[in-house]
């Protein structure tokens, strides 16, 4: 696995740094229920860059792909048919 | 293990038969158990663990039976009988059901199926051992400080605000047991997919690593959420936090939300095993290759995943959502195809085959029977209509000890009687492995068939006094409770019998084709002298060539 | 009552359907017993180790009988889900007219009130041949209400209305149990529901301390406990009107609008700040603590008296 | 050299590649169950702010987005210094390795300290349950269950903060002492924590502070 150059790190904190002045600025601006699903996108967009970058996710075995995955997919099926009760009470 | 020689075991000092430098005689002492990174000695050390929660959890279910006796409930008062059927259920779904196939069977057969020397982290597999035994620690703990009356459900606000008995402390038992079988769950996800032999490609694995690896997968993702759940309960019984508290807005539906999550997919967590042994039993006993190899397979795979989605079945009537409800309810059955597959191939793999009655194979044949009759009264509990009427009743009761007792229990004294030999190097006695089976199955049947017919008569369950006209079955069933108690005393009595004065086994005493059957019994500790190679793919059994060699030495 | 049965008495409608429901489960729960256990024998029997059976090019597996049976149990499987959601459904939705009855379940007693104001413990009398709705909560723990004799089970949840239903089809007495474990004398909370003659039971309903009824108890708290003080026309404070209100929709003030159901009025009276109509300050003190359960069912079963009447009533 | 890496591998395994994928696979595994472990609590969340959102909204105002916002920006400067410590053990550069892991901690340190003046803020404004909870809008009730879920989430991810903070330290001891020369396992797998750690504020701080516009 080769090292990658420090530069790649440091443009993907500048990244994150970016999304984050965004989220917090956009906060401060009233879209209704559009404000969750923006900071919720901005919050998995954050995850996506620490995950492949910090995290050495990219290049590494489908295995890892699938097992970073699948933590939060189960989490999606326990909220998802949760929710489903209690939207349809 | 000295052996004492006597008429019937004759030991030949150096015979090939007896392997006389094994895991067992590699260190002595107490201390060589106590921090050996063994697979094989952890096995053990679990199995000696279990068993004292499994007799702890019999001793509660039989004076349970003997109070249900009398319509009145005059053995014990109701606060008794409330603390023995919390104890019953959180001692044997915790610290026997769940543990006992991954963390006896699993531990010691699980690198040798796969020619590994051990597991992928020895440490780690003896520090989970050593938080199950704190676990179990502190469930005793609270035991004997007066016991839980909450019923292993715990549900809120009962638990939360008006018990007032040791929950916080039972609680952190299971909350620690929970972390030592997720490190089991990791322990052996990590072995099975990065130490098997060369050429032990997927569809080479034996059925029981395919089992054992859904188990891990279920293991690894619901038990973290029974750990929140239980700190939360604890948390809010504590300080009054409020999530599940009415009176705060909290909703202690959100409670059985949690706890099913995870505790669904835990039945599975204790069934899967049992089939991944079952596949190994039906084979070996049948001298056949397993019929739809792969189908058996990946139904493993499909009941782990599948599992996750079906817990609402368990509230059809707590006011979850009609709708929300209906989802469960189709969902439900459809999990229950993966079990039919199973069940009809394990059938259709004793066409042709050339079929012996050892221990090991009554116990096969009781599980499919017994499992199938847990399995399709599951259909009823998960038709909502029907659900209705035998929720919470004996009918539940019924239905989910058909699938541990008849299932779960049946496959884990299959597979330990099969694998004892290997383990110890000695045969049980045939004879009483036969009879301890048959009375088994008679006094099981006898114990829970006749819940069916209280279930649907409307008893609820958890009831310590009940109307008279349910008293005929509940002594019908408490009678077969003591011919079950027999049933399970009897192994206990032989195989410890066997540890000195067993037959010796040698390495393959079934003749089976798993690689943990190529090295000696009791296996020395790294299992195989070299890294052993596997060409062809599992239970290259032949029925033909096996009526041969009966005829021929018959 | 007490020869030997294997089903419970079928006392009500709906205890005819889930029966029949059952029987066609415990029918294919056979055939599929009998299609695992007939060939296991047969095999055990005919392949056991030293039989003269043939045992050549034995077969490892066909993807058509594996289909086969993945498919046939997936069929039934929807045929059966669906007939019990289709029961499930009528179970869940009680008829317009029937009867109300309030229960609210404390650890380890039924306490039953009729709309006449007939108030019973652990004992319910119903006419025979009426639907009878229940109306259920709890002071303290889950319980659940369930009569074997109608199957009919239903959590009664602290904090929130539950609700099931049934019309008797036959005279007699049935048991009740309280189905959810909820504490020491959870054997003990049962109680027994006596189906009567509609002319017996009009009698029964007059006869004996005959207290006032649901509405003028309701009226007489909303009266006592100052409600009236801001609802109504002539008072100072600016609060809602509440004549005509149960189940009409309501506009709140962040926007949604949501029915004015049992729970909202509830919900209103316990947690005013939950949900506050349009237009309106949140001024109103909550009685959390201060009203029972009964009492709460009382003002609102008034509340709904008033429903279909714009005029305010008489001062 | 040969000798020192095969002493490095376990016995178990039969080279340092499968120790290496297999430590790393097994560490994910726990990630996972730690991303189940959070979810209860989300879920919790997600279930309340969905019956309760008006009054989440409002609550979640009172909470002061400066705190979290800085807080997020030391965490994620703390995860990129962590990845760069994880390149050092890689190339074996120890001196470097040594001073990269104490900043992390440094910033970890400083995440935890803004954090304590954060709570200490929320207390003096009676927004801590049980502990004298003063709320004047409407049913405090909700706004109450609103910041037990906030005391919780941020509360539990505050432990693993402070356990990844500990683990970082003793990594930096051992590295000075030249363990990690051979085998920088170890340093990865700390690393793949303190980034999820990381992650897991991620999520936070627009669930708890943004929840509903300013």
């Amino acid at each position: 696995m080769t090292t990658s150059p420090p530069k790649l790190y440091w443009k993907t904190f500048v990244a994150l740094a970016v999304l984050l002045a965004i989220t917090w600025s956009v906060s401060y601006v009233d879209l209704g229920s559009f404000n969750l699903i923006f900071a919720l996108g901005i919050a998995v967009a954050k995850a996506i860059l620490i995950m492949l970058f910090f995290m050495h996710i990219r290049g590494s075995s489908r295995l890892l792909h699938f097992v970073a995955a699948a933590g939060v997919l189960w989490l999606l099926i326990l909220l998802s048919l949760v929710l489903g009760d209690y939207m349809t009470r | 293990m000295n052996a004492t020689p006597n008429a019937t075991t004759t030991i030949v000092r150096h015979s090939g038969a007896y392997a006389l430098d094994n895991y067992l005689t590699s260190g002595q002492g107490v201390k060589s158990w106590l921090l050996t990174t063994d697979h094989k000695r952890i096995g053990i050390l679990y199995l000696w663990t279990i068993l004292v929660f499994f007799l702890i959890a019999a001793v509660a279910a039989a004076l349970m039976r003997i109070e249900l006796l009398t319509p009145a409930g005059d053995l014990v008062t109701s606060e008794t009988y409330n603390k023995l059927f919390t104890i019953h259920g959180v001692l044997m779904v915790w610290f026997f059901l769940i543990p006992s196939i991954p963390t006896v069977l699993g531990n010691f057969v699980i690198p040798m199926m796969i020619g590994a020397r051990d597991v992928a982290f020895p440490r780690l597999n003896l520090f989970s051992w050593y938080l199950f035994v704190a676990a179990g620690a502190l469930a005793l703990w609270s035991l004997i400080h007066g016991g839980v009356d909450t019923g292993w459900t715990f549900y809120t606000p009962y638990s939360t605000t008006y018990a007032n008995s040791h929950v916080i402390s039972m609680a952190a038992g299971i909350f620690v047991a929970g972390f030592s079988s997720i490190i089991t769950g990791i322990n052996f996800i990590v072995t099975i997919h990065k130490m098997r032999a060369p050429g032990l490609r997927w569809f080479r694995l034996p059925l029981f690593i395919w089992a054992l690896y859904a188990t891990s997968l279920i293991l690894v993702l619901a038990t973290p959420v029974l750990a929140i759940t239980l700190a939360l309960m604890s948390v809010e019984r504590l300080w009054g936090v409020g999530i599940f508290d009415p009176k705060l807005g909290g909703d202690p539906i959100l409670f059985q939300h949690l706890f099913w999550f995870y505790s669904h997919p835990a039945v599975y967590i204790m069934i899967l095993p049992g089939m991944g042994v079952i596949s190994e039993l039906i084979t070996c006993f049948s001298r056949k290759r397993v019929f739809g190899y792969a189908w058996v397979g990946c139904s493993s795979m499909a009941i782990a995943v599948l599992g996750f989605v079906v817990w609402g079945h368990h509230m059809f009537v707590s006011s979850q959502s009609i709708y929300a409800g209906m989802i469960f309810s189709l969902l439900s059955f459809l999990v229950a195809v993966p079990s039919g597959i199973k069940v009809f191939n394990w059938t259709a793999t004793l066409y042709k085959g050339s079929i012996t009655f050892q221990t090991p194979m009554l116990y096969a044949l009781g599980f499919i029977g017994l499992f199938t009759i847990g399995g399709l009264t599951g259909l009823c509990v998960a038709t909502l209509a029907v659900d209705v009427h035998v929720h919470d009743t004996y009918f539940v009761i019924a239905h989910f000890h058909y699938i541990m007792v008849g299932g779960m229990v049946m496959a884990f004294m299959g597979g330990l009687h099969y694998w004892w030999p290997k383990i110890t190097g000695r045969l049980y006695p045939e004879f009483w492995g036969k009879l301890a089976a048959m009375i088994t199955f008679i006094g099981f049947n006898l114990t829970f068939f006749p819940q069916f017919l209280l279930g649907y008569l409307g008893m609820p369950r958890r009831y310590h006094a009940y109307p008279p006209e349910f008293q005929m079955l509940n002594v019908l069933s408490s009678a077969g409770a003591s011919i079950l108690g027999v049933g399970y005393m009897l192994p206990l009595i032989y195989f410890l019998w066997s540890l000195k004065r067993g037959r010796v086994a040698g390495p393959n005493p079934w003749r089976a084709t798993g690689l943990e059957w190529q090295t000696g019994s009791p296996p020395p500790v790294h299992n195989f002298e070299g890294t052993p190679i596997v060409t062809a793919s599992p239970y290259m059994y032949d029925a033909e060539a096996d009526r041969e060699l009966h005829m021929a030495n018959a | 009552m007490d020869k030997f049965r294997l089903i419970p008495p079928q006392a009500s409608t709906s205890a005819h359907q889930i029966d029949w429901l059952f029987i066609a489960l415990v029918a294919i729960m056979l055939f599929f017993l009998i299609s695992v256990f007939f060939p296991i024998t047969w095999f055990a029997i005919k392949y056991r180790r030293g039989s003269n059976a043939n045992r050549s090019n034995p077969s490892h597996g066909s993807n058509l009988i594996e289909i086969s049976w993945t498919t046939l149990p997936v069929v039934l499987s929807v045929a059966l889900f669906s007939w019990g959601a289709v029961a499930y459904y009528h179970i869940e939705r009680p008829p317009p007219n029937a009867l109300e009855v309030q229960i609210v379940g404390k650890q380890w007693m039924w306490k039953l009130q009729h709309a006449e104001g007939k108030r019973e413990i652990n004992e319910l009398h119903v006419p025979l041949g009426q639907a009878v709705a229940l109306t259920m909560t709890s002071q303290d723990v889950i319980h659940s209400f369930f009569v074997p004799a109608f199957r009919v089970k239903q959590d009664v949840v602290p904090g929130k209305y539950t609700s099931e239903w049934f019309k008797a089809t036959q005279l007699g007495e049935y048991h009740i149990f309280c189905s959810q474990y909820c504490g020491t004398e959870h054997s003990g909370m049962i109680g027994r529901v006596v189906v009567m003659e509609p002319v017996a039971y009009q009698r029964w309903l007059t006869t004996g301390e005959a207290g006032e009824s649901i509405v003028v108890s309701g009226r007489r708290l909303f009266l006592d406990r100052g409600c009236s003080g801001c609802h109504a026309l002539n008072s100072k404070f600016h609060a809602p009107l509440l004549e005509g209100l149960f189940n009409k929709p309501v506009p709140l003030s962040n926007g949604e609008t949501v029915k004015a159901d049992q729970q909202f009025l509830r919900d209103s009276i316990l947690l005013p700040g939950k949900q506050i109509a349009a237009g309106y300050d949140n001024i109103m003190p909550s009685y959390t603590g201060q009203l029972s359960e009964e009492e709460i069912m009382q003002l609102i079963a008034y509340l709904k008296s008033i429903a279909d009447n714009r005029s305010p009533p008489p001062p | 050299m040969n000798a020192i890496a095969t002493a490095v591998v376990a016995e178990q395994f039969d080279d340092i590649e499968q120790q290496h994928s297999a430590a790393k696979l097994g560490m994910w595994i726990f990630l996972a169950t730690e991303v189940m472990f959070f979810g209860g609590l989300f879920l919790a969340y997600t279930v309340y702010r969905f019956t309760y959102g008006h009054v989440f909204a409002l609550a979640s105002r009172h909470l002061d987005d400066v705190f979290g916002g800085v807080n997020t920006a030391v965490l994620l400067f703390s995860s990129l210094l962590m990845a760069l410590a994880v390149r050092a053990a890689e190339l074996g550069r120890r001196k470097q390795l040594v001073r990269l892991l104490l900043a992390t901690a440094l910033f970890g340190v400083l995440f935890m300290t803004i954090k304590a003046f954060e709570y200490r803020k929320d207390f003096v404004e009676h927004l801590v349950p049980r502990f004298d909870f003063r709320w004047d809008g409407p049913d405090a009730a909700n706004a109450e269950l609103f910041f037990w879920i906030y005391f919780a989430l941020t509360g539990l991810h505050a432990i693993h903060v402070t356990v990844g903070i500990a683990l970082i330290l003793v990594l930096a001891l051992l590295a000075s002492a030249g363990k990690f020369s051979q085998n920088f396992m170890p340093v990865e797998i700390t690393g793949l924590y303190w980034h999820f750690v990381d992650i897991v504020w991620v999520f936070l701080f627009p669930l708890l502070y943004l929840a509903g516009h300013r």
